[in-house]
């Protein structure tokens, strides 16, 4: 089958010696078995995050996220931008959709990319990866690969805010989406299709200002994935990924509970279905280390 | 079955719930000649499936059996049941209709003995009851669809027509009236106008994501409600949750499910708010002063005299109102209680909720499965029917707009008129 | 900046719902609102609100401008889409949110010391200066924002993780000495000037 | 007349053969029948079984036959005859199917098959073919009168034109159009429901006017109406004084409303300064002409607030108690005539529940995008003046307080212009024809408001039904009127905005062309849609008492001037009312007489009280009760087979003769099955199962006299979904009985 090729834009966050930076390794290991070959946008910036809203207000962040529209649409015209970080996708995509929606405001940004010599065609569509997985090639394409089965391996899906609201992927539903479990399926592990917090809020955005409020929303989504005997945590964002791994140390600190719970992305989890390595699936990015990948990984 | 006494001065009324009966009765008795066409095995619609009607509490059947002592004495009327309207070609005062006729494997001989019923074991969804959504009951192959039907004869269901079963069903009836050689009839009927009575259909629960009817035991529609309370319901009128069968007596009812709501329908069902009020005197009518309803509600829209009923239910102390749209539903996990979350935005209260039950207030929406509309019909924003635009074809009760079974009938009479003046008005322009 | 915000209610007099829709992000659609209440209940950080944002929408329609910019509510906001998900009336309630918070904050008149706002401008100075995100200084900065003690304090309590971060290949301490950056900074700087100074136009921020 | 010739077909299908001795029945029907012809049928409603009796119809002179199979409310196609007397013996619903299974019950299974075609055969012997009212030759009119020149009255006269009907239209002012002409625009009517509609009314007067095929008479109101569906003579009084005749063949009462008095709502500004009413916005707008609008001291309305349900939903007692449904669009509607003609006009509606059903939520929508505000709160205090300041609680904000507006608009309801309200009518007159003179000049004062002037027995208008709104009590049968041939139609009859009026009134046309054809073929009009039976009276006999001209439900009789009885058969409904009321039972029905069912009772056998089997009647309303009977056997639950029930039209029907000749006769007791009464009744003739409970409660004396004890008679309300219920009843009632004794009477029958 032919190479699919698209536009890649990986954000801040999957840059090198970041904190998704194992996200970007895991991804390139799952493409390439995959045959999708992505280019990174040349000179791409930040989206701007939900949270730029505040000092940025609206132009200033229209105007970035078109700027990286514009570098795609001059430098691969035809393919698709496609984003793996849940922030960089749904700024991008809202943006997309505000300029294309509204005159004005397409004729304003434009006035501003000038500034660069730049111009948005309102070409170019913008998606998130789980979207080309799940459209583009379909689960039987992404079970093909499958050499090392996860086998037994019971994993809670939780996707989360921004893969999931207001877009989300097409045909899932916003309180009980289910192509994480679907993923978990066709890679042969167990899904907790009855786990209760796949949708809700990591509060991500408040982490560092509001961590008490955060991590509340973080103690509730490892809990009920331990009540479902959850080995692992499998999400598509890397906000959720960073901020429900990253602080089940604090919170043990602060509450005296015992939370390990590996948290992976679903192209970790692929990576290694599909036979790379602990390493090329970034599994040594992990702070709370999974053994039980590893192994699948190591066999 | 031939099509030589339908001509241009006949009326066709496609869908006999209470307007299509309403709308061929009223016609009828002017001395026009009206066939209606009805998809299912049965009159009645929607409204036979109803336990009370408010706000009198008084029960469906009874307007039932009027209209049904009507028909069997009008010879005005014919009624053919399952049957459908496939094609409208031609034009207002000369319509040129075709019918499909769904075998009903059961002839003209059957007397309702019942022996077919007792012959055959298997079981199919008793969709009088609901039985295909969360009421699960069922009912034999071979069936009455219901205490009332009518035309009172038996039905056989397809899925048996050609198994032992079905031989077994023909082999116990004494009158020859189970034939299974049956098959689709096409027939072609002219008429002068047509009157489109199909009536509505309950919005799919499903797909009102937040409140998990496809994920919790314990959440149903109100429709499904009504057969619940119904004594000649699957529960015999006890109030059982689908859940584990046990007694709901704590039961919240949420309005505007699906209603008012540009993600699924964007007009007001109208009849939600009164149903509830009414469904509230259903646990009354079952616990007494010991069953406990809330309902969770946006506006509360009690229209006209209905307004009494509404004051009446405030009245009653087993009763309360939140306004509050619910915005989501959990489950809980021991005792599989549904748990509602939201804000009653008088003030600002946050609620969390349990109840031993929840009911939809589900909304209405033109039914359209078995229905196919010529392209000529006008259409609003919801899907209701407007009429064709040459006047020869008019909608009729629930299809024409969310009404209540009352505003229903009124609805359904003034479109007999208007069926009535189209025909008028062909004789006598060929007259002239 | 507060003469802004004597401009903005000498200019609108009592119509703070007007104001509101000429000034502030997707704030045309605050009329629709019919006050059922969903987003209220859809906000995992509800309970951390003074007013729900369907209320929010109800004080703008009585003018109460004071109480509502002023309020820390919609700083609670995680953008987290709950409440655009639900809304029966397909209203922009994020953006809303997150309109209102960045009109305050430009008028001078939001929270002072609301850690969300503080940490909203770190972020955005941090994306700005280099065209992307720099998370070594930015979680740094954080942590001495208020101060070099208390500073310290945080830092220490979290170099657990840092350190973890680091080790896990997730976190560069060079960074502190630049780290990622777009190439053409001067075209990305001169991008965001003109894109800020039409929106300040627009939005009678004009110097 | 031809001869008489009586037969009996006895069917022994599904299971009646099998179960019960079909030679026995036929014994019966031939002994104590006394049937000239006599058949059985192992399957007798096909084809070939409904040939045989056709054919001894048609070669054999049969003119009265009795079928005994199964019930009366099966099979009615096959078994229906219109050319001969038919009764039907219910040996399935009846018997077959609700006697317990088992030889141990064939005994009494058996009898009662037997006493069930005895009854048969002595009803048919007893009944006559209705051939419809002999008198249908003077109620041939069929033009239509139209009270009322607004929206509604228009649409009816129209409707009934268009469909081939002369039309004759009555309004009282000097122009048609009514409150639609006062109105600057109307809500939509369709998609897609965005803006304010023109109300259309200049294109509707042009063509009612330009319609030949009706007559518009204006400045006239109805000086008297008299006569009955078919045959109604009208007196027009024109403002003039002249008076003119029409007959018509039926009528519409489209009299409409009128707004409720702000005067009575002073804490709502009510007759204070730049405090409106909707229709004083109305007249506001008209005068803007779609500029900007301004108040009567010529200030222009910058900003304005309406307070919703002013003086509606008043559960106080003081004011209205009912909403009127449609002054939510309305001020919805009126708001948009501001903001179109300037948007920065601040425009208010204060709700407490918005009530703007179906697709009114599109037209709440486009208010909204134009910038309208929508409050929900409850106003406290309105003051008019200069500047207007309206207090409220805001319930969503949770706090007392105020805004302050150029203008405000009260909400207020629709009040019926219904006319006379019978009860408070028949109290006055019966005082007045006691000679009361007080009562009479009241009396004289109350007709001033009357729309119909009915010269009837009952009254001059037609009854009202909740809150002076001449409504029908039926959810499924809003055009049941007790007015046989008068159709109240539009906000007279319910509140309502001017979409469902206009097809109420198109409703109550076909309703009108309904009663003129009924009448001219002597048919009755519904419930009993079609019967051809009437009632007729052996004047002879008759005292003069009154009761059938009081109790008539229909007003269907009046009194001459010797104080006879006078039917109107085309007004009645044949519910047979003033059967069961005549103590002397001179009214009879050709097919429904005190013989027909009493003729039944006496020709059930009666065991003596040694035989340890009592007998019990019962009197089943046909519209519910024996459904439910009948329904109980549908589904196999069984009763006692010691009883013996015959359907009757209305429980107001039961003559006590049928009473006391059964416990004469030695029944051990007579149960009476009804419909709801009350306020919620569910009786389609009104007060048929009241009436019954009334005279019952009567009795108690004979029964006395006769030495009977009264729990020998028992009267229940039953409703069509009480199957399980009624077996209970039944089987109750004869354990009771079993402990009473056998009644005292036996053995002197």
């Amino acid at each position: 089958m032919a190479k699919k090729e698209y536009a890649f834009y990986p954000g801040c966050s999957s840059q090198a010696k970041s904190s998704a930076a194992n996200y970007l390794t895991s991804v390139t290991a799952m493409c390439d078995k995959l045959d999708i070959k992505l280019t990174e946008i040349p000179d791409w910036n930040c989206c701007g995050a939900s949270i730029g809203y505040a000092e940025g207000g609206e132009l200033p962040r229209l105007a970035i996220n078109a700027r990286n529209f514009a570098l795609a649409e001059q430098h691969l015209p035809g393919q698709d931008i496609v984003a793996t970080c849940a922030a960089c996708w749904l700024g991008a995509r809202e943006s997309k959709e505000r300029l294309d929606h509204t005159a004005q405001l397409m004729q304003e940004t434009n006035e501003a990319l000038a500034a660069a010599g730049l111009k948005y065609e309102g070409k170019v569509k913008v998606r998130h990866m789980v979207e080309v997985l799940i459209e583009d090639l379909g689960y039987d394409a992404i079970k093909a690969p499958v050499v090392k089965p996860l086998e037994g391996l019971k994993i809670a899906g939780y996707v989360g805010c921004q893969t999931n609201r207001p877009f989300g992927i097409d045909g899932e539903s916003f309180e009980n989406p289910k192509y994480l479990d679907k993923f978990i399926e066709v890679l042969g592990g167990e899904p907790l299709e009855k786990y209760e917090q796949k949708v809700a809020c990591c509060g991500g955005a408040l982490a560092f200002s509001e961590p008490e409020k955060s991590q509340k929303q973080i103690r509730d989504i490892v809990e009920s994935a331990l009540d479902h005997k959850a080995e692992l945590i499998v999400t598509p964002c890397p906000l959720c990924q960073a901020n429900v791994e990253v602080y089940q140390s604090e919170i043990n600190r602060k509450h005296g509970t015992n939370f390990a719970v590996p948290v992976v992305y679903y192209s970790q989890l692929m990576a290694v279905a599909y036979g790379s390595s602990a390493k090329d699936a970034g599994l040594n990015g992990q702070l709370i280390r999974t053994e039980a990948l590893e192994k699948i990984a190591n066999k | 079955m031939t099509a030589s006494i339908a001509t241009g001065q006949t009326i066709l009324v496609v869908g006999g719930g209470i307007s299509g009966m309403t709308a061929a009765l009223e016609a009828a008795e002017c001395g026009k000649q009206v066939i209606l066409v009805e998809k299912t095995p049965t009159l009645g619609g929607r409204t036979a499936q109803l336990y009370r009607y408010f706000p009198k509490m008084c029960h469906p059947t009874c307007g039932l059996e009027i209209n049904l002592k009507r028909i069997k004495g009008n010879p005005n009327v014919r009624v053919m049941t399952m049957t459908e309207v496939t094609a409208v070609a031609g034009s207002r005062g000369n319509y040129a209709v075709t019918l499909k006729v769904a075998p009903r494997y059961v002839n003209e001989n059957c007397t309702a003995c019942g022996d077919c019923g007792k012959a055959v074991t298997s079981e199919v969804a008793d969709t009088y009851n609901y039985g295909d959504g969360k009421t699960g009951a069922k009912v034999k192959a071979a069936y009455l669809p219901h205490a009332m039907a009518y035309p009172q004869r038996y039905v056989i269901d397809p899925s048996i027509a050609g198994t032992a079963e079905g031989e077994a069903a023909k082999a116990a009836c004494k009158y020859g009236a189970v034939d299974l050689g049956m098959k689709d009839e096409n027939v072609q009927l002219n008429v002068g106008a047509v009157v489109w009575a199909t009536g509505w259909r309950p919005y799919d629960a499903n797909k009102i994501q937040p409140y998990g009817y496809d994920r919790y035991a314990n959440v149903i529609t109100s429709v499904e409600f009504e057969r619940l309370a119904d004594p000649h319901g699957p529960t015999g009128g006890k109030i059982l949750r689908p859940g584990d069968g046990k007694e709901a007596k704590d039961i919240a009812f949420i309005q505007c499910a699906g209603s008012r709501d540009e993600n699924h329908l964007r007009h007001c069902s109208r009849i939600c708010c009164m149903a509830s009020l009414k469904q509230t005197q259903y646990v009354r009518e079952a616990y007494g002063d010991a069953g406990k309803s809330t309902i969770y509600y946006i506006d509360i829209r009690a229209i006209d005299r209905f307004e009494d009923f509404y004051q009446m239910v405030q009245k009653d102390a087993t009763v309360s109102f939140v306004k509050s749209k619910v915005a989501r539903i959990a489950e809980n996990k021991e005792n599989g209680n549904p748990v509602l979350h939201g804000v009653d935005t008088e003030g600002y209260h946050r609620y969390a909720t349990e109840h031993d039950l929840v009911v939809l207030a589900v909304g209405m929406e033109p039914e359209v499965t078995g229905v196919k509309l010529p392209d000529d019909i006008v259409l609003d924003s919801s899907n209701f029917i407007e009429g064709s635009k040459d006047g020869g074809m008019i909608g009729a009760g629930a299809a024409s707009s969310p009404l209540d079974v009352n505003r229903a009938v009124q609805s359904a009479t003034a479109a007999s008129l208007k069926a009535i003046q189209v025909i008028h008005k062909t004789a006598s322009t060929e007259a002239a | 900046m507060s003469n802004a915000n004597q401009q903005a209610v000498a200019r609108y007099k009592n119509n703070f719902l007007k104001e509101v829709e000429e000034r502030v992000e997707e704030g045309h659609w605050v009329k629709m609102c019919m006050q059922c209440g969903v987003c209220a209940g859809s906000c995992p950080l509800g309970p951390a609100w003074e007013h729900t944002p369907q209320k929010i929408f109800m004080m703008i329609r009585a003018g109460k401008r004071d109480e509502v910019l002023q309020s820390d509510s919609m700083w609670m906001c995680t953008s987290c889409y709950n409440c655009i998900a639900r809304c029966p009336r397909k209203l922009p309630i994020t953006h809303i949110m997150h309109g209102l918070a960045n009109y305050a904050h430009r008028l001078g008149i939001a929270p002072k010391g609301q850690p969300t706002r503080e940490f909203a401008v770190m972020f955005w100075k941090n994306l700005t200066k280099r065209g992307r995100t720099n998370e070594l200084m930015l979680t740094l900065s954080l942590y001495f924002a208020n101060g070099i003690g208390p500073g310290i304090q945080t830092a220490m309590n979290m170099q657990k993780i840092g350190l973890g971060m680091v080790l896990a290949g997730r976190l560069n301490p060079m960074e502190i000495f630049g780290g990622h950056s777009v190439k053409d900074l001067k075209g990305f700087h001169a991008v965001l000037a003109k894109a800020k100074e039409i929106e300040d136009r627009k939005k009678g921020f004009a110097a | 007349m031809a001869d008489i010739k009586y037969a009996a077909y006895i069917c022994s299908g599904c299971g009646i053969g099998d179960k019960m001795n079909v030679a026995g029945l036929e014994k019966v029907a031939k002994t104590e029948g006394k049937m000239a012809v006599i058949k059985n049928h192992p399957f007798l409603c096909n084809a070939e079984g409904v040939q045989m009796i056709r054919d001894d119809i048609a070669n054999d002179g049969v003119t009265h036959l009795c079928i005994a199979a199964c019930s009366r409310r099966s099979k009615a196609e096959a078994f229906s005859f219109p050319t001969v007397a038919v009764s039907r013996a219910n040996l399935r619903e009846g018997v077959l199917w609700v006697v317990a299974e088992g030889a141990d019950h064939d005994e009494v299974r058996q009898e009662m098959a037997e006493d069930y075609v005895r009854m048969g055969c002595a009803e048919v012997k007893k009944m006559k073919l209705p051939e419809g009212n002999p008198n249908k030759g003077d109620a041939q009119n069929k033009r239509i009168m139209v009270v009322g020149g607004g929206m509604s009255g228009m649409t009816a006269a129209l409707a009934a034109a268009e469909a081939g009907y002369e039309a004759v239209l009555v309004e009282k002012t000097g122009a048609l159009g009514g409150f639609a002409s006062k109105l600057w625009k109307r809500v939509p009517f369709s998609s897609p429901y965005a803006e304010p509609q023109a109300t259309g009314v200049e294109e509707m007067v042009a063509k009612v006017t330009g319609n030949a095929k009706i007559k518009v008479h204006l400045n006239t109101t109805v000086a008297e109406t008299g006569g009955a569906p078919g045959r109604f003579t009208v007196k027009l009084a024109q403002e003039s004084g002249a008076v003119s005749d029409e007959t018509v063949g039926a009528i519409v009462q489209a009299s409409g409303f009128t707004p409720y008095d702000m005067a009575k709502l002073p804490e709502l500004g009510g007759g204070q300064a730049n405090v409106v009413d909707q229709a004083g916005l109305e007249a506001l707008a008209k005068t803007a002409n779609g500029g900007a609008i301004k108040r009567a001291d010529g200030k222009e309305v910058k900003s304005v607030v309406f307070v919703q349900c002013a003086g509606q939903r008043d559960e106080t007692g003081t004011h209205l108690s009912y909403c009127s449904g449609h002054c939510c669009a309305t001020s919805i509607k009126q708001a948009m005539y501001f903001k179109d003609a300037n948007p920065d006009v601040d425009t208010v509606v204060m709700y407490t529940d918005l009530r703007v059903p179906g697709m009114g939520e599109d037209f709440y929508r486009s208010a909204q995008q134009k910038g309208v505000i929508f409050t929900k709160g409850k106003a406290s205090k309105v003051s008019g003046g200069d500047s207007c300041k309206v207090d409220f609680t805001d319930l969503i904000l949770d706090e007392q307080t105020s805004i302050d507006a150029d203008l405000v608009v009260l909400a207020t309801g629709q009040v019926a212009n219904a006319g006379v309200n019978l009860d408070a009518w028949t109290e006055v007159n019966t005082a007045a024809e006691g000679g009361n003179e007080e009562a009479k000049v009241q009396r004289t004062e109350m007709k001033t408001i009357s729309v119909l002037n009915l010269n009837y027995r009952q009254g001059p208008d037609v009854p009202q039904f909740k809150h002076g709104f001449a409504d029908s009590h039926f959810i499924c049968f809003p055009y049941e009127t007790r007015r046989t041939g008068i159709y109240a139609a539009g906000p007279t009859r319910r509140p309502m905005d001017m979409l469902q009026a206009t097809e109420d009134a198109t409703g109550a046309a076909l309703k009108a062309i309904q009663a003129v054809e009924n009448a001219s073929q002597g048919r009755a009009a519904h419930p009993r849609a079609w019967d051809l039976s009437f009632p007729s009276a052996r004047l002879e006999g008759c005292t003069q008492c009154k009761r059938c001209t009081v109790e008539c439900p229909f007003g269907a009789i009046d009194e001459d001037e010797k104080r006879f009885p006078v039917f109107n058969e085309q007004r009645c409904r044949r519910c047979g009312t003033c059967m069961g009321a005549c103590p002397v039972r001179v009214i009879s029905f050709e097919n429904y007489s005190c013989d027909t069912v009493g003729m039944q009772i006496k020709a059930v056998n009666v065991p003596d009280e040694d035989e340890e089997k009592p007998r019990i009647l019962v009197l089943a309303c046909e519209n519910d009760a024996y459904p439910a009977l009948d329904m109980a056997g549908v589904q196999r639950l069984t009763y006692s087979a010691y009883v013996r029930a015959i359907p009757v039209r209305c429980l107001g029907s039961v003559n006590t003769i049928w009473i006391t000749d059964a416990l004469n006769g030695g029944y051990d007791g007579v149960m009476m099955m009804g419909c709801k009464k009350g306020d919620d009744y569910q009786c389609h003739f009104v007060k048929g199962s009241e009436m019954a409970s009334y005279r019952m409660s009567k009795i108690g004396d004979t029964l006395k006299q006769m030495g009977i004890e009264s729990e020998r008679v028992v009267t229940h309300e039953v409703a069509i979904t009480d199957n399980a219920r009624v077996a209970k009843l039944i089987d109750d009632y004869v354990a009771e009985l079993d402990k009473l004794g056998p009644s005292p009477m036996k053995g002197f029958g």
